[in-house]
């Protein structure tokens, strides 16, 4: 566990192309240990892919990406992702496993818990997201926000020190969102990193320590929320903001 | 009708197939399933090895596990057995003193169910959406480990059905094994049924072969494709098995 | 492919020969003359063509040669035969399991493939007066310890093709549990290649597979008048059966039998004891 | 060594091979292609039926492809041959007047290679998402159009290589209506071998039926294979055949 | 065409049970034609099992569907379907077609369009959702708003007279929700009605004519926004609308 304690993630010039379109085109991104940052941006701009990138889903063409200082890029990219939880836009549950199997493989397989024990954490973790009654369905009888918020358990149940998440609440009625905002405000204190795509303004002014507004592959603003979405430097982020309901 | 009477004699001759079932369920069966079991078992084995070898990023694994397949599966099942036979026979009787054809026959039968049966894996597996990989993944587990317990078992439950297919290709196949040269007592179902047929000219016995054949593989079938609509829908309430059209109300009758 | 039988329901020795008596139960008296059969009542599957029924793979009795045509000793006699009926003659080939009931259900106008005429077999179809006898022989390694019949134990492990008489002498007239092959061919690259000591086949096959150089050798030869080889018909149609036998009967009185006896087997003597064909018509002295 | 040598004699004797080539490329070639072609087409045609009607919402049409796939697909293929070549010969020969034994060969095959078929689309189909079914009805596709149009395609491509699988055991298959009685111009490639080795004692001719085989068999792979990527990927540009493990980095070797 | 030709839809007394979950227990729903009504309600309320239900692709077991105050449950499923277009929660792309085909299939085989014909049209809706340069592209390699908006280009070509919109905005950017809005304005316009799911409040409030709030499988309230966001009667609502950021 040593090198990823405090958990202070840096991104520097990343460049990644998909075939010939250039998706990332130099972004950097610094964000502090126990802080939030979002991402904004238009589609397509290339926020989940960013993500992708972070964790090594995908290997940068250039670039690096740093851990407290340090590059990652040489490490086992499995114990990069063990400390790093993501939830991704789609979901991607298990479905051959019941919901809270989908929160208790890991722990069981990576953490090595007993079985009895990584149950009774994934349903601890369930409850957390109010969904302990769903715990024996499988993820294909849940609905939209049940599916969004089993993925979130299933990444917080590894008590990673560093959370990506990829539109979070995309699939959240209000409740459930103060919810997950909550847990949030409480993962922070406890000192965890966080970085938190999102095209829902009000939740990013919200979470947010810093806000980075991406737009074609680029990093177009970045600052703390006040400051970006009182205050907007660029026409373009000017532009975007306006839309806003 | 005098011909369809030939015809049933010639089939349905009750008498001719009594006097071959006792054979048959004595020493056939049980050489059937020896043969067929191990080498579904071992065959299952070196299919799955094949097919993790053929969606490897290692340009040499994937090539020869397409090699492999290739030859094992285009070859005639009767030269695989008797290059097998022939060719390792001598070997393997100098070494261990032996002469049972069994152990030979499982090899050249494992050999080729290997081959197709890791085609069969290889499409299940490269089914599986990529999303499931990469989730498995960002929770930290590494490539063999997501394959092993996520993409895998994914993979494996949607080709079940043409798994089943070439399980009972293989019990056929397990009669092949003629060519290495059988005692009687070694010889499985179908080869009983055929020497009974080439001694009276009648062919019940085959029918009585193929009778004990639909009584190994029908609850085969079914067995698998029980486990196989518990594992799909995990409610063992479910009644209809057509998960697909089921979701889709009275309309799909339309 | 087999030549083959299984013998007679109850065990019996080989090689001590033929009575001749029960051969008679079968072999008619005499035939009806070539002219006074009627050609268009023989139920033939297609008019003026006897359908014959044989296999491809079974040298030197039946098997295709390199230009693609169907011959043999067996094949070539029924040619013969037709001629003298002046009817022709298509091969098409199949298995020997299915064989004979394929004639019984006319697929085939007649099955040939030196089927031994069992007791087994005539329950299914009927068959012509025979046009040849059994004939064993040994077959082993050039250097092996096994030089005749007499060195076959139980120690020995000995190659027969499954569902022949020779499976049935060696089983139950020697005792000894043999080896079973499906098909000569088989056999006898498993007695090539040593997984075998020996093999004990027709003569005919024996003959026909062994070559020189190939390390094996016929050691011995004997031969079996307990069950002649005959053409099979289907049980139906006797006019058939008729109608070959005269033809049998003629070609053997004209010479053609003994000459292609004597070109398919050139060193082969046909035992004093029996003789082809209807007990009317005799082998003309060469 | 005197075994060696005696077993490259017996496999790979290149005379014996040459002298059976030419009949294996005239005669063999086509009767083989004809009978695997037309059956696998067929059969395809007929197992995409019983796939259709195995996931039916019918319970009768369900049993009925049941019972259709456990027969003819238990069955041993001899018995199957023989069984409709003794009892169906004689009919189709009154009616046509025909005693051509290949459209008889081409029913049996066909038969039993749908049953094998079917459950390959069977497992196919029903691995398709439901959302997909729903999203075309939700268009105002019926249900026929659904599957036609968005589901089987979808299913079938995940099974292509298991299809692949099923093709080239046809092809192996296609030498068994030797037992419909062939005259020496309608065998084909393996049939052609055995006769030879039989003639000659020496098994070479069979490796070179087996080497004809692989001739068919490896490229039919490798196009299906391409087309499988094809249409997986979209990309021409993409040289990866690995989708899988390419879109997980390097992280992948690890 | 003829029976469809207003689109005024009411629900009446819709029950539905998945198994033991009795999730839909009675609901009532009426739209006026040309109006859009929005569904808001807690994850799992049943929202995307109405839509399923009002276009049939699940059939009540009790109740009643009206089209222009008649039955539709004895017609013709499928040529309702075509009057009513839906966008998927999950988008349900057709992976094995690019985008365009996606969006020309029903197109070319329902409306029996010429293949050119149908791309073009299809080329015009991906145009009004700014993805005609992705229209060779696979779905799945589009980004998640990119899916979303392949999936309203294909409903909408359909040119339907009632539209379903399932968390239509879910994954779609300030930008992008804001052309979307200003489609659907057109599209009541032009005499459209239409059901949009939702948990975006603003979003709801902005487009809707009357406002529908679901808890629990059944209507706890409805009404015009109006007086739904400013003057709920119900505390349920009172305490969901609290939670809105
Ligand atoms: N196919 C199914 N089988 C069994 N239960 C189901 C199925 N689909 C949905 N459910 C259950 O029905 C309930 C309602 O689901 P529905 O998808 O309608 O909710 P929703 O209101 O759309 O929620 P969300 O806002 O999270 O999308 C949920 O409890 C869900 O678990
Ligand atoms: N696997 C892929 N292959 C090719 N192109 C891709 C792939 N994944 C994404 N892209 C393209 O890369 C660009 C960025 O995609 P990305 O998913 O990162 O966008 P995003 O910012 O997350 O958008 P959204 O807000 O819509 O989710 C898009 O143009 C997309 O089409
Ligand atoms: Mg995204
Ligand atoms: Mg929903």
């Amino acid at each position: 566990m040593s090198e990823f304690t405090s958990g202070t993630l840096t991104a520097k010039n990343i460049h990644l192309s998909f075939g010939s379109n250039h998706v990332l085109r130099g972004i950097d991104l610094h964000v502090e240990k126990g802080t939030t940052a979002s991402v904004i941006g238009p589609s397509g701009s290339g926020k989940s892919t960013l993500l992708r990138v972070m964790n090594r889903l995908i290997e940068p063409q250039r670039g690096d990406i740093l851990l407290d200082g340090r590059s990652v890029l040489q490490d086992n990219p499995d114990e990069l992702r063990q400390r790093i939880g993501m939830v991704f836009q789609q979901f991607n549950l298990f479905p051959h496993k019941t919901v809270v199997e989908n929160v208790a493989l890991a722990l069981r397989k990576l953490r090595k818990m007993p079985k009895d024990q990584a149950h009774a954490e994934a349903l601890t973790q369930l409850d957390l997201v109010g969904l302990k009654h769903k715990a024996e369905a499988r993820p294909s009888n849940l609905s939209g926000g049940q599916q969004q918020r089993v993925a979130i358990a299933r990444a917080l149940a590894m008590k990673p020190e560093v959370m990506f998440f990829d539109e979070a609440t995309s699939a959240l009625d209000p409740e459930l969102v103060k919810g997950v905002l909550a847990l949030m405000a409480d993962l922070a204190k406890g000192g965890m990193t966080m970085v938190v795509v999102t095209h829902e303004m009000g939740f990013s002014r919200n979470v947010s320590d810093t806000v980075t507004f991406m737009d074609g592959g680029v990093v177009v603003e970045t600052g703390p929320p006040e400051q970006l979405f009182t205050d907007p430097r660029t026409d373009r982020l000017k532009g975007f903001l306006s839309d806003v309901l | 009708m005098d011909a369809l009477e030939q015809l049933i004699k010639t089939f349905f001759d009750w008498e001719a197939m009594g006097a071959v079932v006792p054979s048959m369920l004595t020493v056939g069966l049980p050489n059937t399933l020896l043969l067929a079991v191990s080498s579904g078992v071992l065959g299952c084995i070196l299919g799955m090895v094949l097919a993790v070898m053929a969606i490897s990023r290692n340009p040499v694994l994937r090539w020869l596990s397409r090699i492999y397949t290739d030859v094992f599966r285009g070859v005639p099942a009767i030269v695989t057995i008797l290059l097998i036979g022939i060719g390792l026979g001598p070997i393997v009787r100098q070494l261990t003193g032996s002469t049972n054809p069994f152990p030979l026959g499982i090899l050249a039968l494992t050999l080729m169910a290997a081959a197709y049966i890791g085609e069969i894996f290889r499409s299940g597996i490269q089914s599986v959406e990529k999303g499931q990989l990469e989730a498995s993944r960002a929770l930290g587990f590494g490539y063999s480990a997501s394959m092993r317990l996520v993409v895998i078992p994914q993979g494996i439950r949607r080709v079940l059905p043409a798994l089943v297919n070439q399980f009972i290709s293989l019990i056929k196949d397990s009669s092949l094994i003629y060519l290495l040269g059988l005692l009687s007592s070694q010889r499985e179902i179908f080869r009983i049924g055929n020497d009974a047929a080439a001694n009276s000219g009648n062919l019940s016995p085959l029918i009585a072969a193929a009778a004990l054949y639909l009584v190994l593989t029908i609850p085969l079938t079914h067995l698998v494709n029980f486990i196989d609509n518990r594992l799909r829908t995990g409610r063992p309430e479910k009644k209809e098995p057509d998960e697909l059209a089921a979701v889709v109300g009275k309309g799909a009758q339309a | 492919g087999g030549t083959a039988s299984t013998g007679s329901s109850s065990p019996t020795n080989a090689l001590e020969g033929s009575d001749q008596q029960t051969l008679d139960k079968y072999t008619t008296k005499d035939v009806t003359a070539l002219d006074k059969i009627d050609k268009a009542a023989l139920g033939l599957i297609t008019p003026g063509t006897i359908t014959v029924g044989t296999l491809s793979d079974a040298p030197p009795n039946i098997f295709i040669d390199k230009d693609g045509k169907f011959t043999g000793y067996d094949n070539e006699l029924l040619r013969a035969i037709a001629a003298k009926l002046d009817l022709k003659v298509e091969f098409k080939a199949t298995g020997f399991a299915s064989l004979l009931s394929q004639v019984q259900n006319t697929q085939f106008d007649i099955g040939s493939s030196s089927i031994s005429t069992t007791d087994a077999r005539r329950k299914t179809v009927a068959f012509t007066n025979g046009y040849d006898f059994g004939y064993m022989a040994v077959v082993a390694k050039t250097d092996a310890a096994v030089k005749g019949f007499k060195d076959l134990t139980k120690d020995t492990r000995i190659a027969v093709v499954q569902g022949t008489v020779q499976d049935d002498y060696v089983t139950n007239t020697l005792q000894i549990e043999p080896v079973r092959f499906e098909d000569y061919n088989t056999a006898y690259a498993n007695l090539k290649n040593g997984q075998v000591d020996a093999w004990v086949a027709p003569s005919q096959q024996a003959t026909g597979q062994v070559k020189e150089g190939d390390g094996t050798v016929i050691a011995e030869s004997v031969v079996n008048t307990q069950n002649f080889t005959a053409y099979a018909v289907s049980s139906k149609n006797q006019a058939l059966v008729d109608a070959l036998n005269s033809g049998l009967d003629a070609v053997i009185a004209d010479g053609t039998w003994s000459k292609l006896t004597k070109e398919w087997y050139p060193t082969r003597e046909t035992p004093a004891t029996w003789s082809p064909g209807s007990k009317a018509v005799t082998v003309p002295k060469s």
